[in-house]
């Protein structure tokens, strides 16, 4: 069970993060609490893709230089000197940039909207804003 | 509302956990993400692109389509930021 | 209390040799000082605008070269790359950003001291540490006995200095003290939170205040000595 | 991966998530906000992801927070929930 | 060259878009017709690309020349070339049609607004020619991002409406990006042939389970599925009529054929059929998405909100169709995509035409508007046929093969929310058609009528984009049986 | 609208360090080939020397270095410059953003040719990025606080 538990802890631990940023976007009535759980939601599933490039066993970061056997001469060696296993996987760290930077382009467009709606209604809560619509 | 988002971030997280229980062991060296397509990348980034930092000959080379497309997206959020708040912007209600 | 006297006798010893140092610098200072005054009086005067432009250019033109060999020294640091593609792009990337921001890193500082507060700001750099030293072990003595005799109060001076960049280094240097912290500099009245009577003392004597006063050529007439070269020098140049 | 260390880190991102979204005043909750954005920076700096911490560090806690601060300056500190 | 020429329907509108701004630094009012010139050059690779592909099958584009699993890959299949040309004919259109409206609800913002129409072009065309599953991604977030820009400009509550499309529109995003996740940690590839090929082996697998679920609720959100349709019908609404014209057709449309990209060429059908419960979910889903859309749209006062409850209720014939699993509902779910976009827009514009003239978009401002502009009505009236399902029409086909479908599969509530909405839609069109026709002929004998009947027809810009959308659903409907033997037949996976 | 700050420290402290990010950003930007850092991250660093100045100079004085319609024009090279190179080696006979077949003009092996593509790309990424941010720290900071029909509770 302990074993099962180490094994699988850190796909698990994204998942409270994700739970607490869907609360946030769904419960939350204020705007910008609703930016921010959309922040940490998108923060939590970024958490997942990294977490799928670990490697246990001394894997580093997935630069060539900086590998434990060859100190700098990574082009000289060639293809067959690199031993794949001493680096982390680099598919998810790409992947995860461009995620990043889609967070925060997102981010940019939201409080651009905030803004819109405060100088509309004149606040950020959803119930007052609703209720200012309703009387029209 | 409040006792409905719960119920729905539950269901979800319950979804999630259920899904990583087939996966395979977290930090394993020979799970298929580190398997199949990635060692090709990580020994191939010298001879192809003479780049050791593999992460960015594979931004810009390797998946660069992908990274055109984020830069659209960045281009995107500031043209739209420029549209909704830009100078001179008069709002026409009814 | 053995280490305290020989703190305090490396003190009076670097003390001695700044004072040797100080004192031709400070003769040599105020001589292009008073020569840089006597030229621009001069201009001045006869009102020539064209001259000054050059002359405006001319320090733009000195304020980018100096701008780009400080990056440039910066660059080499980040890098650690010494091939000449690298190189190249340092210089390009260096005067670039030289070109772009040349009056910030030198606003209010007259060219032609750049040289001198620079030998200058270097050899206060090991009195400062010194202080920084001293007041930590006062610090850590204070804080080490049961009683813990602290007396937090905050200073109020106002300060002799003219140019911000000067206000800065005081202030970071108060801040970098242990036991004092520059809390607000309003209109050249500064307000540090001191932690014992003994540290504030010290911060109204206002040695710290003279020697950066003193790298940033300011207020250099408080040292009697300079002062009366300068008369000195003044009255052979009148004669 | 240190585990302690790496649980510590995950146990600081929790608090400042939900402080995150618990906390009234807006302009706090956007500066914990940053505070989040970097310790999971730090925690994937532990997973070998430099690259991504870089970005993380710089776009979501830097220029994240700052767009933010400004939006809530714009708007209302104040928040009732 | 040749071989070139699938990149250009991206890299066109991409680079264009780029430039736009440039341009309009130049000359404001070069924008509009640099844009269409973009648009249209856009629009002949993506039919040149479509005989191509008729004539020697799928085309493979390898971007940066990196073979398949490692770089990103162009696939273009008929599924695809059908779509592109969709996609960039009925934006060409729409760029046309949207000089007027754009001069007069964002006199100032032209600029913008047609960098943001090519950036919204762009994404929708590079979410439909991709074969890579986060390329995707990216390009549904240039999409999106786009999308909410062009509808917050809307009028009044426009930003609140697009403030509940972003906060959806992510959460969907999101769950994409989570089930390509999933699908990422258990294959190792992201390339849409690839993972077909790998994944079979794996399909008992909860991970791929979850993913399956997962991407499936990302699309349905994205595509507006009944009950987590809320955010569409008022962004639609408010958005600029411009806007909702390009969106409110393409934006659903995209999701749905994003969805049958992945259930027929990630997983095999036999995932979806016969291994999971999905097919049914999904007929159910569409069942509920047709009455509920239909229930709706009865219920509006408002011809823009009328028109967004139909998108909602032709997202289930679709979802329905697919979900019947079998041949001739497929065939009918895919012609449906492309006849609906083509209705869909065809009314929108009539709707952007009667906000133009009449400055709102209530039913009751359609009054007399047969006298006034009876092309524009005449235009209005082939839409409504072909929602309705009548036979020259383009929409009986489609409706006919999803109804045979249904049929086949011997699933009798689909086949009776099919048939009752298109009696709810005859309800619909023919209130519409007696207020602007019926009613203010009584009610015009006392007023003056001199003054309504005269003729006050929308401005040749947007007449005539609207009047060739109403000629196109004719003729699609008159060669529905040419496009189906070229074309949809091939589309459909061997089941 | 930021005023421009009135604490001499933050102020000549912000114009001291704005040049030194300046180069680190580009450090970044040029040697993310051999550490971690590339055109985004570098892109924002450069956004973030801009804010600095606007946080501690004011907005008008930022202004002078880099204005809105700068900005605007800039993200449109940015991103100019990475489909350019694109268009480019689109043009020199390979696929869409092959830099391999840049070595043709550039006389360089392809795995030099790709790797100098790559340089080019960053930059163009860098300056897109930079321009943009800027352009959304502009308009978050400028946007018009009053509004002009508001509707309140009371």
């Amino acid at each position: 069970m302990f074993e099962f538990i180490v094994n699988y802890y850190n796909y698990w631990m994204y998942i409270g993060l994700m739970m607490i940023g869907f609360y946030a976007m769904m419960a939350k009535r204020n705007l910008v609490k609703k930016i921010i759980g959309m922040n940490i939601f998108q923060s939590a599933i970024i958490f997942f893709y990294i977490s799928t490039s670990v490697k246990k066993g001394g894997a580093t970061v997935p630069i060539l230089e900086y590998a434990h056997g060859h100190a700098t001469h990574g082009i000289e060696h060639g293809a067959n000197a690199i031993d794949v296993m001493q680096y982390a996987n680099p598919l998810p760290h790409v992947l995860m940039l461009t995620a990043i930077v889609v967070m925060v382009a997102t981010l940019g467009v939201a409080l651009a909207v905030v803004i819109l709606i405060y100088r509309r209604y004149g606040t950020l809560e959803e119930d007052e804003i609703m209720k200012l619509v309703r009387r029209g | 509302m409040k006792i409905l988002s719960i119920i729905a971030g539950v269901l979800m997280g319950a979804a999630l956990v259920y899904g990583s229980l087939d996966m395979p062991k977290w930090g394993d060296p020979h799970s298929p993400a580190s398997t199949h397509v990635s060692p090709y990348y990580l020994q191939h980034s010298i001879e192809h692109t003479a780049t050791p930092n593999v992460v960015t000959s594979v931004l810009a080379d390797y998946r660069g389509y992908d990274t055109l497309g984020e830069t659209t997206v960045v281009f995107t959020a500031g043209m739209a930021c420029l549209f909704l708040l830009g100078k001179g912007r008069k709002r026409q209600g009814k | 209390m053995e280490v305290t006297l020989l703190l305090e006798s490396t003190d009076n010893a670097f003390r001695v040799m700044e004072r040797a140092r100080e004192h031709a610098v400070g003769l040599l200072d105020t001589a292009v000082q008073f020569t840089a005054e006597q030229t621009r009086f001069r201009q001045e005067k006869r009102g020539q605008l064209l001259f000054t432009g050059t002359q405006k250019r001319k320090t733009q033109f000195q304020n980018i070269v100096g701008t780009t060999i400080i990056l440039l020294a910066f660059w080499m640091l980040l890098s650690g790359k010494f091939d000449a593609f690298h190189l190249t792009l340092g210089v390009i990337c260096c005067a670039l950003t030289a070109y772009l921001f040349h009056d910030l890193l030198f606003a209010n500082v007259r060219v032609g001291d750049m040289r001198v507060i620079a030998a200058r700001f270097i050899a206060y750099i090991p009195w400062l540490i010194q202080q920084i030293i001293l007041a930590n072990i006062h610090v850590a003595s204070l804080v080490l006995r049961r009683k813990m005799p602290i007396d937090p109060q905050i200073v109020k001076f106002k300060t002799k200095l003219e140019t911000d960049i000067s206000c800065v280094t005081l202030a970071n240097s108060i801040t970098l003290t242990p036991g004092t912290i520059t809390m607000d500099i309003k209109d050249g009245v500064f307000y540090v939170h001191a932690v014992s009577q003994k540290v504030a003392n010290e911060l109204n004597a206002g040695d710290m205040e003279d020697r950066v006063a003193h790298i940033f050529m300011e207020a250099d007439h408080l040292y009697v000595e300079d002062v009366l070269d300068a008369a000195r020098i003044y009255q052979t140049l009148r004669t | 991966m240190i585990l302690p260390f790496d649980l510590i880190l995950v146990l600081f991102v929790y608090i400042c998530a939900i402080a995150a979204i618990t906390i009234k005043d807006l302009l706090s909750a956007v500066v914990i906000l940053g505070a989040y954005s970097f310790f999971m920076c730090l925690l994937w700096a532990q997973m070998a992801a430099i690259d991504v911490a870089f970005t993380e560090a710089s776009v979501s806690a830097g220029i994240g927070t700052v767009l933010m601060i400004g939006a809530v300056s714009k708007t209302k500190r104040r928040s009732n929930d | 060259m040749t071989a070139q020429i699938p990149v250009f329907i991206v890299v066109i509108p991409l680079l264009c878009s780029f430039l736009t701004p440039l341009v309009g630094l130049w000359r404001k009012d070069l924008c509009y017709y640099w844009s269409v010139l973009a648009l249209s050059l856009c629009s002949l690779a993506s039919i040149d690309t479509l005989f191509a592909v008729i004539q020697g099958g799928p085309i493979h584009y390898r971007m940066g020349g990196w073979a398949p699993p490692f770089g990103i890959e162009y696939v273009i299949d008929h599924l695809n070339a059908m779509m592109l040309v969709v996609v960039s004919a009925i934006s060409l259109i729409v760029a046309i049609y949207s000089k007027r409206s754009v001069e007069q609800e964002l006199p100032d913002r032209a600029v913008y607004f047609y960098t943001i129409f090519l950036l919204q072009v762009t994404g929708f065309v590079g979410i439909v020619i991709t074969g890579d599953l986060f390329n995707l991604y990216v390009f549904l977030e240039v999409a999106s991002l786009a999308g909410y820009a062009l509808v917050a400009v809307g009028e009044d509550g426009a930003p609140l409406a697009t403030f509940r499309y972003i906060v959806m529109g992510t959460i969907g995003a999101c769950f994409y990006l989570l089930g390509v996740g999933y699908i990422y940690v258990s294959t190792g590839s992201l390339n849409m042939a690839d993972v077909y090929q790998i994944l079979p082996d794996l399909y008992h697998s909860k991970v791929v389970l979850t993913a399956v679920a997962f991407l499936l609720a990302g699309l349905a959100v994205k595509m507006a599925l009944f009950p987590v349709h809320v955010w569409l019908p008022d962004a639609y609404t408010k958005a600029p009529s411009a806007a909702s014209a390009l969106i409110a057709p393409l934006m659903t449309k995209i999701s749905l054929y994003v969805m049958i990209r992945v259930l027929f060429t990630v997983f095999k059908p036999a995932l979806f059929i016969d291994l999971l419960p999905v097919a049914d979910i999904m007929v159910w889903a569409g069942v509920i998405a047709i009455l509920g859309g239909a229930t709706m749209a009865l219920a509006q006062t408002d011809l823009k909100r009328m028109l967004c409850y139909i998108v909602v209720a032709e997202v289930g014939y679709i979802v329905g169709g697919v979900g019947l699993a079998n041949a001739t509902a497929i065939k009918g779910a895919i012609l449906h995509i492309l006849n609906d976009a083509v209705m869909t827009v065809g009314l929108f514009t009539v709707a952007g035409i009667v906000a133009y003239k009449t400055g709102r978009h209530d039913l009751s401002d359609c009054k007399d508007l047969f006298r006034k502009m009876p092309f524009t009505m005449a235009a209005f009236v082939v839409g409504a046929l072909s929602i309705i399902g009548v036979p020259p029409t383009c929409g009986f086909f489609s409706k006919w093969y999803l109804i045979h479908g249904a049929v086949i599969a011997q699933h009798w509530a689909f086949l009776v929310a099919l048939l009752l909405s298109s009696l709810v839609s005859v309800v619909l069109f023919f209130r519409i058609i007696e207020i602007g026709y019926v009613f203010q002929a009584s009610h015009g004998e006392h007023a003056n009528g001199a003054e309504h009947t005269a003729i006050d027809e929308a401005p040749l810009s947007m007449l005539v984009p609207t009047i060739a959308i109403a000629v196109a659903i004719i003729l699609i409907g008159l060669y529905n049986q040419t496009i189906l033997s070229n074309i949809i037949d091939f589309a459909v996976p061997k089941l | 609208m930021i005023q421009e700050s009135d604490d001499v420290i933050v102020k000549a402290v912000a114009r001291l360090l704005v040049p030194f990010i300046v180069v680190y950003a580009l450090y970044v930007v040029m040697h993310g080939h051999y550490s971690p850092g590339g055109g985004f991250q570098g892109g924002v660093i450069l956004a973030a020397s801009f804010v600095l100045l606007g946080v501690s100079h004011g907005l008008e004085k930022t202004r002078r270095r880099m204005s809105e319609k700068a900005a605007m024009v800039l993200s449109s090279i940015g991103v100019l410059i990475y489909g350019g190179i694109g268009a480019l080696c689109l043009i020199l006979g390979g696929n869409y953003l092959d830099y391999a077949k840049l070595g043709k003009i550039l006389r360089v092996t392809p795995a030099e040719a790709r790797s100098l593509g790559i340089l080019g790309v960053e930059i163009g990424v860098a300056l897109a990025v930079m321009a943009v941010m800027c352009t959304v720290f502009f308009a978050i900071f400028t946007a018009e606080e009053s509004p002009e029909d508001y509707r309140s509770l009371e």
